[in-house]
């Protein structure tokens, strides 16, 4: 069994870059990370980067910032992971962050969000199998004073219900099944 | 005073713990003259009596017998001791817990479906095979435990020095290479 | 850039303002009640009334009274206008307004009327207030410098430059009384001195915006409505401490406050407020944002550090303190956003003028985020020292639809339940910590007679728990003990020795947790204990299965338990 | 290089300005029982058992990575703190599967050791039993998630004896795990140099040679400070 794990282990690097050269996404986070003069404490910096042009980090990627900025990938990996905002693993073509913050939840933000795990059939930090929709929760989004606030596609909508959050979903859907 | 009134039990364990205890050897016959051993797999007594002063309990309790039982002993038991790791910790029985929820189910489909060399099928018999519990505890997680004495089996010497604090009505303490896991 | 040019940029601004001003806001909260399609359809409103010469309209910060957004209210200069101004020379304010609302809004302009929702400026919820770290939040354009420099912006950091020294700066924070707006309430000008007397050829200044108690959100709306305040407080403590440069270490989750950072920071660069040669001084000092990434434990100081630093949040401990070992090793000052942003006034007005407001040992104001079962949520900022009764009741106007008011949280889950009976306790460091509580960063939860404490311990340890960093053993694994026991107490599965071991849990977790965050993640179990505790013991089951009596083998057994 | 006199345990000590109290207490013959601590490797103070008490200092105090201070008071033992010792390790025991009748490492093993010293004779607290990982790829070595307690000994050493960074923590809190490079199984990483010195410095069976079964685990831990010494001090003293 060691052989066969071993005889996988080779080196990654000269795909992952041959691949990265026929990619603009990587051209524009190389050049960002020319910005930070490459330097390490610009890890978060680039991570953010990375996520933003590729939608979620995933291990050829870290593994190409892990070489630019000449760090361990161990290292990298620890801080992708260290971080709530990132994503090792792709999102569904819609989010819905339900804001799971102090004043959210005392508002009722818990049933809203069981009304969409139930509605979707999956649980917080899940995308349903379909790929349509990534529901997750964030610690407080700085929008108490209307909440519960609901983030859907990025926007934040004010007081919501588990029937508003519903037709909502059900808009992305298409159709209320 | 009156003889001690002493019980052992075995739940959920290999019964090496009980081995163990036969390990006292010629301590036995000193126990003889002060205790009555009213209750043990040892023994030929089929339930568990009232005013217990003693009991070791080896093993951890894996099945609704087995909680039916340790709750009837601790009702009925001045001093409940948790004797040797599965009573202590749940040591080996526990492993199962961690194939998380059902594992129960999976258990038994392995040792008696897949594992079976003849006849396969879980036995079932109301009344007769107790359900497993959902996860396996150490014995302090169901009922209160006055003194513990860890080891995987505790070997006799230990299982005197704790027997014999305990009988003079003091509180046992394990210290030093007397406290061992494993 | 010099003085003359700053106020010949005041002034031109000033001179600019048209007869009215439609303020509109821009916080984050209206926004998300479409408060852009408002002052698109304001502008385009103003322009088909062919009143451009004659109205400004502007997008401001933050106008406090979140939860009748999107807020709009009107200005007036000059005499005879159509719109009524009240004798503290208010004008009208809109509530909930729509952009089909803007026509009839602009009409008013020329004497008509409109259905739209009136607020109440002479409602205490805005007349209580005190405001200086807000005072330009509603009132400026934090997108544009000019506004900021025209109400007195930069001001305070040109008289520090020219007029006086370090120790000087130092000294004025220490007698206005200032302390640390994140939560402890350090005093700030001891902190300031410590970093100067710290000998290293390289200092850090740091903003912390890692606004991370969920339930709060005073940092935001600081950061989104007048940027440029902490810019300024940030380069005057620089200046006191001899740092030449700046990070501010802000969430990711705040998009728009980063945004109108970056602009800010711009700004200030294009006029020489920042970067070298400040108003053509020897100071130099430059500012950099980083942007947290989601982890709550950054709002730990060294966390945070190595955070800026490109690695895992995780804290060490402490001595060595940031201030003289901080970022990179260095001397490292660090403060949060409201205490920057109280630094400008307080070298404007002096610090008599600021030690003059608020009690004996809590200066100044707090800006308090208003939130949770209460009828005006929002942001207030009043003196230290305001009872509790008159921010909720008073200002905050009770427990919406009839409700009653069961308990304040304060202190986000670092802080506790304060229970309704003491609502007369005056805000302040000391009063909060009696009540076993903390001031925190200012988020402020109301909670009604449907709230379950128990429920809410719960919650905030699940939190402590996730935002647990991993490093030391009692955060780590004490937070997954506790949340389980008032998870099994919950469940109606839990003896009173759950309850014993849930206790001394508490006290072990508070006293051994390398951070703060383990050090204060049992407060909310252990304040809602000491008010609510009825509340756990009506959750308990009897001990059915616990010890005999005396437990001893000699003696006589005890009767068994009647089973 | 100054000289600093405190009290430990009411005996009267001199040591270093640069020393820290652990090391000031070891020099005088005063046992601070530790755990993420590692001769030779430098301290993070993460585990809280060697918290010791100091005269008008409010709150705990790590050993390990508090500096000692001209007329320090220093307590290193007390009810308190055996208390808050005894309920670290039972926190531990409970976090992952510490099951020592069937451990590489039972009987030489530092968790349990401890947990001797200190009288833990059971675990107060419900066991959470999570499902982690037994990584056997390594040629050489295999390393049990069950058995961690995340005190990072084989990261430090891995960046900063061996400079591989092979080894890191991954996530965070209670889900916090020991990862090879990008996560990967150990034995495909790219980085690693298969030099050992992780596996010398497990306290627990969580990293293991292959071939060593129940009870068999010994480690040499004098080898890591031995390499560290010759490394920065140009001695080699085997």
């Amino acid at each position: 069994m060691t052989a066969t794990l071993l005889s996988k282990k080779q080196n990654r690097l000269p795909r992952i870059l041959e691949h990265a050269s026929g990619d603009k996404r990587f051209k524009i986070l190389e050049a960002h990370m020319k910005k930070h003069q490459f330097k390490h404490d610009a890890l978060i910096e680039v991570l953010h980067k990375a996520q933003e042009l590729f939608g979620f980090l995933e291990d050829d990627l870290l593994l190409f910032i892990a070489y630019k900025l000449k760090l361990p990938a161990s290292r990298v990996y620890g801080v992708a992971t260290f971080y709530h905002f990132f994503t090792l693993k792709p999102k569904g073509r819609h989010t819905c962050v339900v804001c799971m913050g102090t004043a959210c939840y005392v508002k009722g933000a818990d049933k809203v969000l069981a009304a969409i795990e139930e509605h979707a059939g999956i649980k917080a930090g899940e995308t349903t199998p379909d790929n349509q929709v990534s529901l997750l929760t964030a610690r407080c989004i700085g929008a108490c004073g209307i909440a519960p606030a609901v983030v859907y596609d990025g926007t934040v909508t004010p007081r919501q219900t588990p029937e508003t959050a519903l037709e909502q979903l059900k808009g992305w859907t298409g159709h209320g099944h | 005073m009156d003889r001690l009134k002493v019980a052992t039990v075995w739940l959920g364990g290999c019964s090496g713990c009980h081995m163990s205890f036969l390990d006292l050897d010629e301590f036995l016959l000193e126990l003889a003259d002060k205790i009555d051993l009213v209750y043990s797999p040892v023994v030929d007594t089929k339930e568990y009596p009232e005013n217990v002063d003693v009991c070791l309990v080896e093993g951890a309790v894996c099945n609704e017998d087995n909680l039916e039982l340790l709750r009837r002993i601790r009702a009925r038991t001045q001093v409940l001791v948790a004797f040797g790791d599965c009573a202590v910790t749940a040591n080996v029985p526990a492993i199962r817990n961690q194939l998380g929820l059902r594992n129960d189910e999976s258990v038994l489909q392995r040792a008696y479906v897949e594992g079976a060399q003849s006849n396969p099928g879980v036995p079932r018999h109301p009344g007769i095979v107790p359900p497993l519990l959902p996860r396996v505890l150490p014995v302090h997680e169901a009922v209160h435990v006055d003194y513990f004495l860890p080891g995987c089996p505790p070997p006799a010497d230990r299982i005197k020095a704790v027997l014999t604090q305990v009988l003079a009505g003091a509180e046992p303490r394990l210290e030093g290479p007397q406290l061992k896991f494993g | 850039m010099d003085i003359d040019d700053l106020n010949e940029i005041a002034q031109k601004e000033r001179a600019a303002r048209k007869r009215y001003t439609l303020r509109c806001c821009m916080a984050a909260g209206c926004i998300s009640s479409n408060s852009k399609g408002v002052k698109e359809a304001l502008e385009k409103a103003v322009k088909d009334a062919g009143l451009e010469d004659q109205v400004e309209v502007r997008g401001v910060g933050c106008m406090k009274l979140c939860c009748q957004g999107p807020l709009v209210q009107i200005d007036a200069q000059g005499e005879g206008a159509t719109i009524e101004i009240s004798a503290d020379g208010q004008g009208p304010l809109y509530q909930k307004v729509t952009p089909e609302d803007a026509a009839s809004l602009v009409a008013t302009l020329k004497g008509g009327k409109t259905t739209v929702q009136r607020g109440d400026p002479a409602h205490p919820f805005f007349t209580k207030q005190l405001s200086i770290v807000l005072a330009n939040s509603g009132y400026v354009d934090p997108e544009r410098i000019e506004s900021y420099i025209a109400a007195d912006g930069y001001q305070a950091l040109h008289d520090v430059l020219r007029e006086m020294t370090p120790k000087e700066v130092i000294e004025t924070v220490v007698n206005s009384g200032l302390r640390g707006r994140g939560g402890a309430g350090y005093p700030t000008g001891l902190k300031w001195g410590t970093v100067a007397k710290t000998a290293s050829p390289q200092k850090y200044v740091i903003c912390n915006a890692d606004e991370g108690d969920p339930g709060a959100f005073m940092d935001r709306s600081v950061l989104e409505s007048d940027p440029h305040s902490v810019l300024e407080g940030m380069a005057i403590a620089a200046y006191a401490v001899g740092a030449s440069q700046g990070f501010i270490y802000v969430r990711a989750e705040y998009p728009l406050a980063i945004s109108r950072l970056q602009t800010a920071i711009r700004q200030a660069k294009q006029y020489g407020l920042l970067g070298s040669g400040v108003f053509e001084s020897p100071f130099n000092f430059n500012i950099d944002l980083r942007i947290g990434a989601g982890a709550f434990v950054c709002g730990e100081e060294t966390a945070l550090m190595a955070s800026v630093e490109g690695k895992r949040g995780t804290p060490r401990p402490r001595p060595p303190f940031p201030a003289e070992s901080g970022l990179y090793n260095s001397p490292t000052l660090i403060n949060n956003v409201e205490t920057f942003a109280n630094i400008a006034p307080i070298i404007r007005k002096g610090a008599a003028w600021f030690a003059g407001i608020g009690t004996e040992k809590s200066k100044g104001t707090k800006v308090f985020a208003l939130a949770g079962k209460i009828t005006n949520t929002g942001l207030i900022e009043v003196p230290m020292g305001t009872p509790l009764r008159t921010i909720v009741e008073t200002m905050g106007g009770g427990a919406p639809d009839g409700g009653r008011i069961k308990a304040v949280q304060t202190g986000g889950p670092s802080g506790g339940c304060i229970p309704a009976d003491a609502l007369d306790t005056p805000v302040d460091y000391e009063s909060l910590s009696k009540l076993g509580s903390i001031m925190g960063s200012g988020g402020m939860i109301v909670m009604d007679e449907t709230t379950r404490m128990v429920d809410v311990a719960r919650f905030f340890m699940e939190f402590c728990m996730d935002e647990s960093c991993g490093k030391c053993i009692p955060c780590r694994a004490g937070t997954v003990q506790m949340h389980h026991l008032l998870n099994k107490i919950l469940a109606r599965q839990a003896t009173i020795r759950d309850l014993q071991k849930l206790e001394e849990l508490c006290d072990m977790v508070r006293n051994t947790s390398l951070c703060g965050l383990g050090q204060t993640a049992p407060n909310p179990v252990l304040s809602t204990l000491r008010f609510f505790r009825k509340e756990y013991l009506d959750l308990l089951v009897p001990d059915t299965y616990g010890p005999r009596q005396n437990g001893k083998a000699g003696a006589p057994p005890a009767a068994a338990p009647g089973r | 290089m100054a000289a600093r006199t405190l009290t430990i345990d009411g005996k009267q000590v001199s040591a270093d300005e640069s020393a820290t109290i652990l090391e000031a207490a070891t020099d005088a013959g005063i046992n601070i029982p530790t755990l993420c601590h590692l001769d030779g490797v430098y301290d993070v103070g993460a585990c809280r058992i060697c918290l010791v008490e100091v005269a008008g200092v409010a709150k705990l105090l790590p050993a390990c990575t508090t500096r000692v201070s001209e007329g320090m008071e220093v307590k290193t033992d007390s009810e308190r703190l055996r208390k808050y010792r005894r309920m670290t390790l039972e926190l531990l025991f409970a976090e992952r599967n510490h099951v020592c009748a069937v451990c590489v490492a039972n009987g030489h093993c530092e968790l349990q050791a401890l947990a001797y010293t200190l009288g833990m004779d059971h675990v107060r607290y419900e066991y959470c039993f999570p499902r982690w990982e037994v990584d056997n790829t390594h040629p050489l070595f295999g390393m049990d998630h069950n058995r961690c307690i995340l005190c990072a000994r084989c990261v430090r050493v891995c960046w900063h004896i061996e400079g591989a960074g092979t080894k890191n923590v991954s996530g965070r809190g209670a889900r916090s795990q020991i990862i090879s490079d990008l996560n990967q199984p150990w034995g495909t990483s790219d980085t690693c140099t298969k030099c050992g010195k992780c596996v010398m410095a497990c306290p627990t069976g969580a990293l293991f040679d292959k071939g060593a079964t129940v009870s068999e685990m010994e480690r040499d831990r004098t080898k890591l400070e031995f390499i560290v010494t010759a490394r920065e001090k140009k001695q080699w003293i085997a």
